[in-house]
């Protein structure tokens, strides 16, 4: 039993780095009903820039910051060569191009950057710090810091600023959120930038302690995915929730089950959340009008 | 005893009371308008008929059966059909599939024998083919019969969601808002028709704001306010009902 | 009419296209190697420098006129490191190429996946995979040049029981490798004195294996050993740290790469490995018959391409094995040139000396594997 | 006859290729894995795009009907027949089990839990190395035979997997103009309609939920026979999204958009081959520009193409 502290850790660390990628998915998915399957490759070209400026001689901070505008840069392209063109396709047909997309900017991160491995070194120490007989690295604290400021602010961004309005505004209904005047063009290509920063941004954070490859984004997206939809998709404190949920579940089924099998109960334990409640835990239910 | 019959039905919606208190019934043959101001629960009480809402107390009765928690699909394998207020027409069929979705209760080709289109699917899809034809034919709707329904302009839509529901050969016809968006001349084809809908002896059950079409084919009418009945009669005793005109004009 | 020319126009490209591919027009005495590797996906670290050492060579070899004028023509396929794509590109490799030897199968997977159609087929095959399993038991046209799996739990055992270490604990990843080493650690263990008291696992994209430590930490094992590659075993040694468990950790060879202590930093000090004696070719003594080979290919290589790594000699072995069995055979016929290769004797390669026979198509013994441990960020050979 | 003209040409075209080619490797060769990926997008289609449901964990009974082939016949040495049979008996109640919760859920949550039940299927292939050799699969599977005719050669098996896809086909075609498919279309229009029809929706829906997975079970017991081999990558959740992205790119909802969509992207990684590290590049663009384009997907488009001009030609006249 004297573990158990030791898994939650884990499991909080491991969520939170989900939980990151999971807010991204809720950022596009708020402003235009689509599930961006690109989303694990903003991750990824966020962490693969940063670490090839730094290669290049810049400092950290610096290419941390130019990184995140890369990954924006091309979250936009995406929106604007990709999605708008195909304004008019279904759900499912905008699902299919972002796989493309996420096919593309594989390829061209393979191209660009190679093969390799690489990491990051920490933002700070590299030394555990103990809590009780479990302990934990100073990099796991800035990924849930970092959590945490970004669902506040995804939070706050939402609730209280005019843009974060006006996207939430074009989710739910475009024609009327354009005949307020709300200019749902931008608004798209904004949320893709944000999200596309907000991944780059999660890149940067796990990336000193997952590394990073060209395909690594694939992983972190399908995990981030999950946990969007655990929490119920939209919903940025459940991106959050389904996030840290999946760690545990992971680390505690691992820890108490079976580690070979942990994939599989944290799958299972998904299953089972939506057979009881079908919209995610903080998603609101759909009605329908007739 | 009446064709159909409401007892007590009750139906909230977090603190809100959508319908409370209602009781009524419908006798056989005959058009039952339900009118009220917007909010009134009209649309609740036909969603809580087929039960696409289940109700929070209270009974229904179809045929002296107790109907109040079937699934829809049982409740229309006994002879209800309905129209929707939004269009729920299958936009990915062309007018003629629609209504033969219709005839789903009257054909029984199965999943597998569908596959392996056995000799007696094949009979049967004639008939079906058929009888969707007639129902089209009857609601005036044969020159569109293999356009594909998204292209077809709403107020045939309307028309085909009637078709389709005859199709289905029921003996209580569930009507919500039909004249809703259609011209002068789509309503009077409308009345015409839906007075030929029970003049072939299905009974039919409407919502309808279209005052003027109301009172012209109504047989009984119900006044719906807040959910609760308001007034209950022929469309002359209830277009003299004080509390009917307030509710009305206090719109 | 403007669509009607453009259509003819493509016709006529097609065509020309099509009898290109048709029957092939070459001189006959071109060897065709055909090659299929994992040049990309998970297991591209192994795949590709095995690509670049195939085609380095090649091209060196063509330069200089050919194995006794025969000229090498290389045909290379990529599988991602998947198995079906293995075998679909194995078939086209003897099928539409009509290659007269096979080198590749980077990951055991995908090496096991073709043994039958090689063997139906009758070309033969050097694997450039781990598993035993490629020649155990012994197929008359595969062959393989990379240590196996149980030699490498053989030499980690016989490494702990020199330590006085009794019991182990396992951790591996879900990859064929990690498996298969697996299997090879618990079916050896008992041969040694070794008792395996933990069987974690983790999969290769995991972000965090703490938990799986914890649970190590928390049994009696004296030392851990981790079967993996590519960024798990990295992330493995760094959550030992983390944990603070000071127990020895092993390794094995799928690790022998500096890119595992460039990414585990300081957490890989400490570690010990088996592996070919490429990565301490400098530290090996001037009598050792392999030191000039090894040096000679990591010089060649790294002035092409950057660090070299042991998987890029197990192509090397490969290929030369191929080379010297087709020299002393004579001819490009395949079964000439499989006998040869059974027949390969007293091979220098980059993996060790190989002696292949009839009952053994890999042809290295324990002594190919030397025990490395890493001080400073840097190998150390052991003995 | 007219319904099938198609149908007869294409089954035509694919029984007469390997007469006029019969030892091209890509007749005989990726013609295999062509019918295989044609049979499994088409009976994804009955449940994508007939009824509307989405799936992303097709895979998973694939690999269910090909591992149960490789067990049963390896490890307890099963007669093949039997061992498929008894495949597909597991499928059946599996799938019928997990079809009522699972479709139950509705868009993003349904392709949440066919995802999971793909993964979980596959991590079961790879963990549970006693039964199912691990990562390395098994292979060895006994050679199938047709009454007493053995099916040991690229040749015969070609026309066994053609067979089998045709017959998929032609149950799909069937399907889209008849009674239960015209369930399937309502279900995928509006439920709720589709239940005041008398639809029973939960049923129909899981029906074709377990006749598409069978279909996809007894192509994986085809399959583990043909390669002699299975091995857990075939049946990653990877490949269910492909086959998801074969139904889209060539049309939802239309069995010849199935096929179009399977033939493009089996055929397509083995044409860009030769662009080397550019290969995947060149096939997400590929796939962008399709889709964006061609939104309704390439078969549907173009189909909607020829019938517009013809009724022009027609006008004109």
């Amino acid at each position: 039993m004297d573990q158990l502290l030791q898994f939650i850790i884990s499991g909080l660390t491991v969520g939170s780095i989900y939980a990151l990628v999971a807010l991204g998915f809720s950022i596009i998915y708020n402003a235009s009903d689509v599930v961006n399957f690109a989303q694990g490759e903003f991750v990824m070209i966020g962490a693969m820039s940063a670490i090839f400026l730094m290669k290049a001689g810049l400092s950290y901070p610096l290419s941390a910051f130019l990184a995140i505008g890369i990954t924006a840069a091309v979250g936009l392209a995406l929106e604007k060569f990709a999605i708008e063109p195909a304004k008019n396709a279904t759900v499912v047909t905008t699902i299919i191009i972002t796989i493309g997309a996420s096919i593309f900017l594989r390829g061209a991160a393979l191209l660009i950057w190679g093969k390799e491995i690489y990491g990051l070194p920490p933002f700070t120490s590299n030394n555990p710090i103990q809590i009780g007989n479990a302990t934990i690295l100073p990099q796991n604290l800035w990924v849930m810091l970092g959590t945490a400021i970004t669902v506040l602010g995804v939070k706050y961004f939402f609730d209280h600023t005019r843009m974060g309005k006006a996207i939430l505004a074009c989710s739910y209904n475009k024609k009327a959120a354009y005949l307020v005047g709300i200019n749902v063009k931008r608004m798209l290509l904004i949320s893709y930038g944000l999200s596309a920063a907000l991944g780059a941004a999660a890149g940067l954070l796990v990336t000193p302690i997952t590394f990073m490859s060209y395909g690594a984004g694939v992983m972190l997206g399908l995990k981030g995915f999950c946990a969007a939809i655990l929490g119920g998709m939209g919903n940025s404190m459940g991106a959050v929730l389904g996030g840290l949920i999946l760690g545990l579940v992971e680390t505690v089924g691992a820890g108490f089950i079976s580690s070979g099998y942990k994939d599989a109960i944290a799958f299972f334990v998904i299953m089972l959340v939506l057979f009881i409640k079908p919209s995610g835990i903080l998603g609101k239910g759909e009605t329908e009008r007739v | 005893m009446a064709l159909l019959e409401v007892r007590e039905l009750e139906k909230h919606f977090g603190g809100l009371k959508a319908v409370s208190h209602l009781s009524f019934s419908v006798e056989e043959n005959m058009i039952f308008s339900i009118i009220g101001p917007n909010g009134a629960g009209k649309t609740t009480l036909f969603n809580l008929l087929t039960n696409i809402y289940s109700p929070t107390s209270g009974s229904i009765f179809f045929d002296s059966k107790e109907i109040t928690h079937l699934p829809p699909y049982r409740i229309a394998r006994l002879g209800i059909s309905r129209t929707f207020q939004n269009l729920q027409v299958f936009l990915n069929m062309n007018a003629l599939e629609n209504v033969m979705v219709g005839c789903h209760l009257r054909s029984k080709a199965g999943l597998i024998s569908s596959a392996l289109r056995l000799p007696s699917v094949i009979e049967e899809e004639k008939k079906v083919r058929q009888m969707a034809l007639e129902a089209l034919d009857f609601c005036g709707l044969a020159h569109v019969a293999h356009s594909p329904a998204s292209s077809l302009p709403y107020g045939i839509l309307k028309k085909l969601e009637i078709a389709r529901s005859l199709a289905a050969k029921p003996r209580l016809l569930l009507m919500d808002e039909p004249a809703a968006g259609l011209n002068d001349t789509e309503t009077a084809e409308l009345c015409q028709l839906i007075r030929q809908i029970r003049d072939s002896g299905i009974t039919v059950l409407l919502v309808e704001h279209n005052m003027s079409l109301v009172m012209e084919i109504s047989q009984q009418i119900l006044v719906l306010n807040y959910g609760q009945l308001l007034a209950q009669g022929t469309p002359e005793e209830v277009q003299k009902n004080q509390e009917v005109i307030a509710a009305y004009l206090g719109e | 009419m403007h669509l009607l020319k453009k259509l003819a126009t493509l016709l006529a490209v097609l065509s020309i296209f099509i009898l290109a591919a048709g029957p092939n027009v070459q001189a006959k005495d071109t060897l065709k190697i055909g090659s299929f590797l994992a040049v990309t996906g998970p297991a591209s670290f192994l795949g590709d420098p095995e690509l670049k050492t195939l085609q380095m060579y090649i091209d060196e070899i063509n330069a200089k006129g050919g194995i006794n004028g025969h000229k090498i023509e290389f045909v290379h396929y990529d599988t991602k490191g998947k198995a079906k794509e293995a075998k679909n590109f194995v078939n086209r490799l003897i099928k539409k190429d009509k290659v007269d030897v096979i080198i590749g199968g980077t990951t055991s997977g995908n090496s096991l996946a073709v043994i039958d159609i090689v063997q139906k087929a009758k070309v033969p095959f050097i694997s450039l995979a781990g598993s035993i399993k490629i020649v155990e038991p012994v197929k008359k046209w595969v062959f393989k040049t990379p240590h196996t799996d149980k030699m490498a739990a053989e030499k980690i055992f016989t490494d702990m029981k020199k330590r006085g270490i009794t019991k182990a604990a396992l951790i591996t990843g879900n990859g064929g490798f990690d498996k298969s080493g697996r299997a090879q650690c618990l079916a050896m263990a008992p041969k040694y004195g070794i008792k395996i008291v933990a069987d974690e696992k983790y999969d290769n994209a995991d972000t965090d294996m703490t938990t799986q430590l914890t649970k190590i930490r928390a049994t009696d094992a004296q030392a851990i050993i981790n079967f993996g590659f590519g960024k798990a075993p990295a992330i493995v040694a760094k959550n030992i740290k983390q944990l603070g468990i000071k127990l020895p950790v092993y390794e094995s060879h799928g690790v022998a790469s500096k890119k595992f202590i460039e990414l585990a930093g300081e957490a890989a000090n400490g570690i010990r490995l088996p592996a070919a004696a490429l990565i301490v070719a400098d530290q090996l003594s001037d009598k050792d018959p392999q030191k000039k080979v090894l040096l000679a290919y990591k010089e060649k290589f790294e002035k092409k391409y950057g660090p070299v790594s042991t998987f890029g000699g197990h192509a090397y072995d490969a290929l030369f094995i191929t080379v010297e069995a087709v020299k002393r055979a004579g001819t490009i016929d395949r079964a000439k040139i499989r006998d040869e290769i059974e027949k390969t004797h007293g091979f220098v390669g980059t993996g060790g000396i190989f002696n292949m026979s009839p009952t053994d198509h890999l042809g290295l013994n324990l002594d190919a594997f030397k025990m490395i441990e890493i001080e400073n960020g840097n190998w150390k050979l052991l003995y | 006859m007219k319904r099938l003209s198609g149908f007869l040409l294409f089954s035509l075209l694919c029984l007469a290729l390997p007469i006029f080619f019969p030892d091209n490797y890509y007749v005989t060769v990726v013609g295999l894995t062509v019918f295989v990926n044609i049979t499994l997008a088409v009976s994804l289609n009955l449940l994508m795009g007939y009824a509307g449901q989405i799936s992303l964990g097709h895979a998973a009974f694939f690999g269910l009907g090909a591992y149960s082939s490789a067990i049963l016949t390896i490890k307890y040495g099963l007669n093949p027949w039997l061992a498929m049979l008894a495949g597909a008996i597991m499928v059946l109640v599996l799938s019928y089990v997990l079809s009522r919760p699972i479709l139950k859920l509705k868009g993003h949550y349904l392709a949440m839990a066919t995802l999971g039940l793909g993964i979980i299927v596959h991590i079961f292939f790879v963990q549970a190395d006693e039964l199912t050799g691990g990562p390395d699969g098994i292979s060895g599977l006994p050679e199938l035979s047709i009454f007493g005719f053995a099916i040991n050669s690229d040749i015969r098996w070609y026309f066994v997997l053609c067979s089998y896809m045709l017959i998929s086909v032609l149950f799909s075609l069937n399907l889209a103009d008849s009674r239960a498919g015209r369930a399937l279309s309502a279900v995928h229009g509006s439920e709720i309609a589709a239940q005041m029809m008398g639809i029973d929706t939960a049923k129909v829906k899981s029906h074709i939920f377990v006749f598409s997975a069978l279909m996809a079970c007894i192509a994986g017991s085809l399959f583990a026979h043909q390669q002699d081999f299975v091995s857990p990558e075939s049946f990653s959740f990877f490949f269910s999204i492909e086959l998801v992205t074969m139904v889209v790119l060539g049309g939802l909802g239309s069995t010849f958009g199935a096929i179009v969509g399977a033939f493009i992207l089996s055929i397509l990684p083995e044409l860009l081959i030769v662009f080397e590290d550019f290969e995947v590049l060149i096939f997400g663009a590929i796939l962008m520009i399709i889709m964006i384009f061609l939104p309704e997907g390439l078969f549907v488009a173009l189909k909607n193409k020829v019938s517009e001009t013809l009724a022009k030609s027609k006008e004109a006249v």
